[in-house]
């Protein structure tokens, strides 16, 4: 193929092709806003007070910050998830061109491209679910164990 | 806007990354920044993607998101445990290996 | 397969049998050890009887040629040995002195086994390197030398042995990456384009006789060929020289025979030197008679150096082994000094300098030996009178001693007179006369501190602390008289050695002739 | 080129099987019976060498259709490429994990927790490196080397209760985190140069032109970023900052398996990225423009120096292997300098010879820290009355490593060497006067060892005994370190066909 010329680094494209992506930062940026917002309105506000600021009779006087540290528990399980998360993003190149309905027609037909692609996700799901089942046996999600 | 402008930004962020692994001190900042160099990297991929007018870079992007995840879930693991043995994030603290 | 190859690796196979003798008796590691120096001999003898006859293929005897390793295209390195009558002479001198260092080892206590197969080893190793006339295999063998030694000198040795050693070994080495780094050069010379050579580019006669017809092997390099060609003549001979030992190349002689054990010192003076003086005969000087030419009145003056220095630093030694080990330097002078005189005398007496230095030498070393095995000191300052109580010791010794400084009618005189001879009246290098003159002196330093030794440790009344030695025993006289015998022969009758070595001794000349 | 032809993968495809079969038997099996895991990888990985050696007996029939055609063989339309080159490394890593397997297993016996995952984690390793062997992309560049080095983060940092072998493992993974994202901005410059990811890409001939005229900056640089992700990998200075750190940190068969697995994926790519950049005669284009090999010659003559020089004053035998295993990069380097079909086969040689000498070096240090509990090179005085065998190992292995003949590393030097000065450059003849510089430095350092475990009496006479799984390692490497320095003649026809396999390839 033809070798790019640095010049063309600087080719102009529209605004316009970005447009999904603002759409999509509108979006989110409604959302949490929209959430914030709600709160503000539907919840009960109440007038500060040191009555109700203390604790109450029964209670005690607290002694330590409120910050304690979160149990390393806590990072190992987000590991997990994020590593399990993240695989899922090979989902989307496959569904992508299964469902541009291979346009290099790779494959002779629809039937072997079907085949291929179930075949590749099978396998994909499966190595990853062997992960998981060792992660699950080697007991690293249980919180009870130390 | 053009792929030279998201090039560019892709540059500074990388950079940014880099004086961050190098001038800070706690491993989870530093972490964070090995993130932000790698995630850089990805998104002069989406740039240069665009111009080649291939899928090849986004394919790129999603190895690289994964490899980054990988890297950085060793490394808090690994912070972790040396968390286990030693109270310290510190990096100038991790010095046992000084002949 | 014939008798060069065989005495090349019988002491491999040697040293083999001796790892496998028993770890408990010692005894059999010896005997083991002994006879397979008996053979290798033998078959040493066998070589160097041969070289007496006309050479079979381009003078060589003994030729095997089989190729050994092939990285393809003209890089083919070949298992080439062969003999003619320098290299015989020389491999002769190792079986020699190997039989005498052997029994003069017998009183190696621990660690048997182990020098014993090392012992052999460094036999594999310098024979090897004498009868190889492939470079490649010639380097494999010349650094095959050095780890054997480096042990030997390093576990059974002196208190100071491991410096010693790891000194030696350093040197040494320094030395080799100019000797590979000269071979890589010739190699890729004579397979450029443009260069005249179509034999193997490893073969040394093919290459001694390129170097004769054509201007300059380096030619290939164009205007800088001159320039390449200096430089890897004194590349090579700068490996060599560490050996020899040549002036400023010589710190580690000392340390390494004072350290070494007397059998080591023996082979180490009287065989190792020899490699470094035959790598120069062999491969330095006939591959750049030219340059060879141009430079011969600096190795005239390196020669002068070392005779007079060595003598000079000789002179100050109170330690009997230190003062051999200058001695050794000092006549390892005057080979430089015949070789670059390139006259037929000159020659001549350069390489019986090298034969007759090496049985002496040797001789004088086992004499040191000797005297320490009773006092376990070699200060010279400490002894007195031994020829009342030793005289036997006392007779060898002071034939020995004579024979060093050149005493007509012992081998030592003979090489030296046609060293000087020859030197005073070569036309080769300018200022010769001048040169020879001073080295002259060399003989009367040499005269007067073996003198000095001689009579501090032999003559006098006997000194109180030496009373109580024995004489030498039969053991030990077996381990002298086989160099006894050559030092008196040739000293009244060089002539085998000298028609032994006729033939290469007028293909140099031949070559120097060829120079006009 | 368009062809599936999956089961041209079938080493890889055994050492994926292995790999996750040993993930399921770890699941599964309680921890006092991991053994049969070990059995399971090994035979795995013993498959999947016997696999690329058959491959390699077709590759290299001269009648076969293959050979015909350019010696290489496509797979997964394009994106797996096999010839003599990659067969010639993959039964390199196979031989090395085998050696490094069987030297873990009495190792592992000391360790209480943790067996499945070394093994599976080997495994991986394993994997990566034969895919790094075959990658005709730059995305399959980048995974498999991630493969490979994130799999030596876990391994680096295994013993998690040594704060020495943690610390090690975070150096590694930050550092080689950083050398990754180079490593990846580096192939999206390079995807912005040419608009492709395919190392064809590279070699066609209008960007050897662009190359030609100095164009193509993006290229440039980005290749230029590669060169230094892949540098970080082999060690070369000024990447090496990790090496030493992680060396002495890690587990010894761990630093064993680094030296020598984790350093070969590395040159290995760089050896297929630098050919690509040569054009499609192998002759032009990139490699051969006069600041990159002045680059090369400064990195590779830095290398050197810095390894041998840094290696006199260590006192801990791991540390001191690390800092020399920098100075042979250096020397791989060199080769990489003189990158001609005669500075590859140099290059490989130079590894096998390599691979057999390390390997054995770590078996004595693993089999000795076992008893001493040390790793300081004082510990090794005497060794040769403690354990004659070893004291022999560490000491062919050692003057091996500095290239004494009759050692196979000597001739892996001469070769470079040869190739080196075979180039006639001044800045060749530069180079080689380093190289040898290094030579005779080295050369110290490793006597003095051998002066300690020859002759110096040891603070302990009792005698060191290693394992009949480690004998086995030791007399391996040993005969390998002797045949090759010996017999070198067939191993050499093997690796200059394998370079010329790599140099034809179009």
């Amino acid at each position: 193929m033809r070798a790019i010329a640095a010049a063309t680094v600087w080719a102009d494209n529209t605004p316009g092709d970005y447009l999904p992506l603002f759409l999509l930062l509108g979006l989110a940026v409604l959302l949490g806003a929209t959430q914030l917002i709600a709160s503000h309105v539907l919840g009960k506000r109440g007038v500060p007070s040191p009555a109700k600021d203390s604790a109450y009779e029964c209670g005690i006087e607290a002694e330590t910050s409120a910050h304690t540290r979160f149990s390393v528990k806590f990072y190992l399980v987000a590991v997990l998830f994020i590593l399990f998360d993240v695989e899922v993003v090979f989902f989307f190149p496959w569904a992508v061109f299964f469902g541009s309905g291979d346009p290099a027609g790779i494959f002779e037909n629809r039937q072997a491209l079907m085949q291929f692609a179930f075949a590749e996700m099978m396998v994909f799901l499966g190595i990853l679910f062997l992960g998981w089942y060792w992660v699950v046996k080697k007991r690293a999600l249980d919180w009870e164990e130390a | 806007m053009t792929v030279g402008h998201v090039v560019v930004l892709a540059g500074t962020l990388f950079t940014i990354g880099m004086l961050g692994v190098l001038s800070r001190r706690n491993i989870l900042i530093v972490l964070l920044s090995l993130e932000l160099m790698l995630n850089s990297a990805a998104l002069a991929f989406c740039a240069f993607g665009d111009m080649a007018g291939n899928l090849d870079g986004q394919i790129m992007v999603f190895f690289v998101i994964v490899v980054a995840a990988a890297e950085v879930a060793i490394g808090l693991a690994i912070v972790i445990a040396l968390f286990r043995l030693r109270v310290t994030v510190d990096t100038d603290r991790v010095d046992l290996l000084k002949q | 397969m014939n008798e060069l190859t065989y005495a090349i690796f019988l002491p491999l196979v040697g040293m083999l049998a001796v790892l496998l003798t028993n770890k408990e008796k010692p005894q059999q590691a010896r005997v083991v050890g002994f006879l397979f120096t008996l053979v290798t001999f033998g078959l040493c003898t066998l070589v160097a009887l041969q070289c007496f006859n006309a050479g079979d293929v381009d003078g060589y005897h003994y030729r095997v040629q089989a190729v050994w390793i092939d990285l393809g295209g003209s890089f083919q390195v070949h298992y080439s040995i062969g003999v003619d009558g320098l290299s015989g002479m020389l491999i002769f001198l190792t079986g020699l002195l190997g039989v005498c260092a052997a029994l003069a080892s017998w009183n190696i206590k621990q660690g048997t086994r182990g020098y014993w197969a090392m012992f052999l080893l460094l036999h594999t190793g310098v024979i090897g390197t004498f009868a190889s006339l492939d470079l490649f295999l010639f380097y494999v063998f010349w650094e095959i030398v050095l780890l054997p030694m480096y042990f030997l000198i390093g576990v059974w040795g002196g208190p100071r042995r491991r410096y010693a050693a790891i000194k030696f070994f350093l040197y040494t080495l320094f030395g080799s990456v100019f000797l590979l780094a000269g071979i890589l050069v010739t190699y890729f010379a004579l397979t450029a384009t443009g260069s005249g050579f179509a034999g193997n580019p490893f073969s040394i006669p093919e290459i001694t006789a390129y170097a004769r017809v054509t201007d300059n092997i380096m030619a290939p390099f164009g205007e800088s060929a001159h320039t390449i060609a200096t430089l890897v003549f004194w590349g090579l001979f700068v490996a060599f020289a560490i050996k020899v030992p040549v002036f400023p190349f010589h710190t580690w002689l000392p340390d390494a025979h004072v350290e070494a054990p007397t059998p080591i010192s023996v082979i180490l003076a009287g065989i190792l030197l020899k490699l470094g003086a035959y790598g120069m005969l062999r491969i330095g000087f006939p591959f750049f008679p030219k340059i060879l030419h141009e430079m011969a009145f600096y190795l005239g003056v390196l020669g002068m150096i070392n005779i007079i220095y060595g003598a000079l630093v000789a002179m100050a030694q109170t330690d009997f082994k230190r003062l051999v080990a200058y001695s050794s330097v000092s006549h390892m002078g005057f080979v430089i000094l015949g070789f670059a005189a390139m006259t037929p005398e000159s020659l001549n007496g350069a390489i019986l300098m090298m034969f007759n230095h090496g049985t002496i030498s040797g001789l004088l070393f086992l004499v040191v030996g000797v005297v320490y095995d009773r006092a376990h000191h070699r200060d010279l300052g400490r002894f007195g009178g031994l020829m009342w109580n030793m005289p036997i010791y006392a007779a060898i010794s002071g034939v020995a001693i004579f024979a060093s400084l050149g005493l007509p009618g012992l081998s030592g005189f003979i090489g030296e007179i046609l060293t000087l001879l020859g030197s005073f009246k070569t036309t080769f290098y300018e200022h010769a006369g001048l040169i020879t003159v001073v080295c002259t002196i060399g003989l009367v330093l040499t005269a007067a501190y073996y003198l000095r030794a001689l009579q501090r440790v032999f003559l006098g009344e006997t000194n109180p602390e030496c009373e109580s030695f024995p004489d030498v025993d039969t053991r030990e006289i077996g381990s002298m008289v086989p160099l006894l015998v050559p030092t008196i022969v040739f000293g009244i009758y060089p002539a085998p050695l000298i028609d032994l070595i006729q033939g290469p001794v007028s293909s140099l000349v031949l070559m120097v002739k060829s120079l006009g | 080129m368009t062809a599936w032809n999956v089961g041209l993968a079938l080493p890889e495809w055994i050492l994926a099987g292995a790999g996750l079969l040993a993930m399921w038997l770890d699941a599964r099996t309680p921890p006092d019976k991991k053994d049969g895991i070990q059995n399971v990888a090994w035979a795995g990985v013993l498959l999947a060498t016997l696999a690329a050696v058959f491959q390699g007996v077709r590759l290299w029939d001269p009648g076969d259709s293959v050979a015909a055609g350019g010696g290489k063989i496509y797979a997964f339309r394009g994106h797996y490429g096999l010839d003599a080159f990659a067969v010639f490394l993959k039964v390199l890593f196979g031989v090395s994990t085998l050696l490094v397997l069987s030297l873990a297993r009495s190792w592992l016996k000391r360790v209480d927790r943790g067996h499945g995952e070394f093994v599976m984690l080997t495994l991986f390793a394993t994997l990566g490196m034969f895919f790094v062997c075959s990658v005709e992309d730059f995305a399959g560049l980048f995974v498999a080397l991630e493969l490979v080095t994130v799999s030596f983060y876990c391994l680096t940092a295994f013993k998690r209760n040594d704060e020495r072998a943690v610390e090690a493992g975070l150096k590694y993974v930050v550092l080689g985190a950083l050398a990754s994202s180079f490593l990846v901005l580096g192939i999206a410059f390079v995807y912005g140069g040419t608009g492709s990811l395919d190392f064809a890409a590279l070699r066609s001939d209008d960007v050897a032109q662009d190359l030609a005229h100095g164009g193509a900056p993006l290229l440039h640089f980005g290749l230029l970023l590669v060169v230094i992700g892949l540098g970080f990998k082999i060690a070369a200075v000024p990447f090496h900052v990790w090496t030493p750190d992680v060396y002495e940190g890690a587990a010894s068969p761990v630093t064993a398996f680094l030296s020598v697995g984790s350093k070969m994926a590395g040159i290995t790519l760089l050896l297929k990225v630098v050919r690509a950049c040569l054009g499609p005669g192998g002759d032009a284009g990139l490699a051969q423009a006069t600041p990159w090999i002045l680059l090369i010659a400064c990195i590779s003559a830095a290398t050197l120096l810095y390894g041998n020089l840094g290696a006199l004053w260590q006192g801990n035998i791991k540390r001191l292997l690390g800092y020399s295993s920098i100075g042979h990069a250096g020397y791989v380097l060199m080769g990489v300098f003189a990158f001609d079909q005669r500075g590859v086969a140099a290059i490989l040689y130079y590894l096998t010879a390599y691979l057999f000498t390390v390997l054995g070096i770590f078996a004595v240090v693993v089999v000795v820290s076992r008893q001493t509990k040390s790793h300081s090179i004082a510990d090794y005085a005497g060794l040769a009355r403690r354990s004659p065998l070893l004291a022999f190992v560490l000491l062919c292995g050692l003057l091996s490593l500095a290239g004494v003949p009759p050692f196979g590393g000597f001739f892996g030097k001469f070769l470079v060497f040869q190739a080196v000065v075979g180039k006639g450059t001044p800045t060749a003849y530069g180079l080689a006067l380093v190289g040898a510089a290094g030579v005779v430095i080295s050369l110290y350092y490793y006597l003095v060892i051998v002066k300690r475990i020859y002759m110096e009496e040891g603070v302990s006479e009792e005698p060191i005994v290693p394992s009949r799984g480690m004998k086995a390692v030791l007399y391996t490497c040993l005969a390998g370190v002797f045949i090759l320095g010996i017999w070198p003649s067939p191993f050499l026809e093997l690796a200059q066909r394998a370079a010329s396999a790599l140099s034809s390839a179009s």
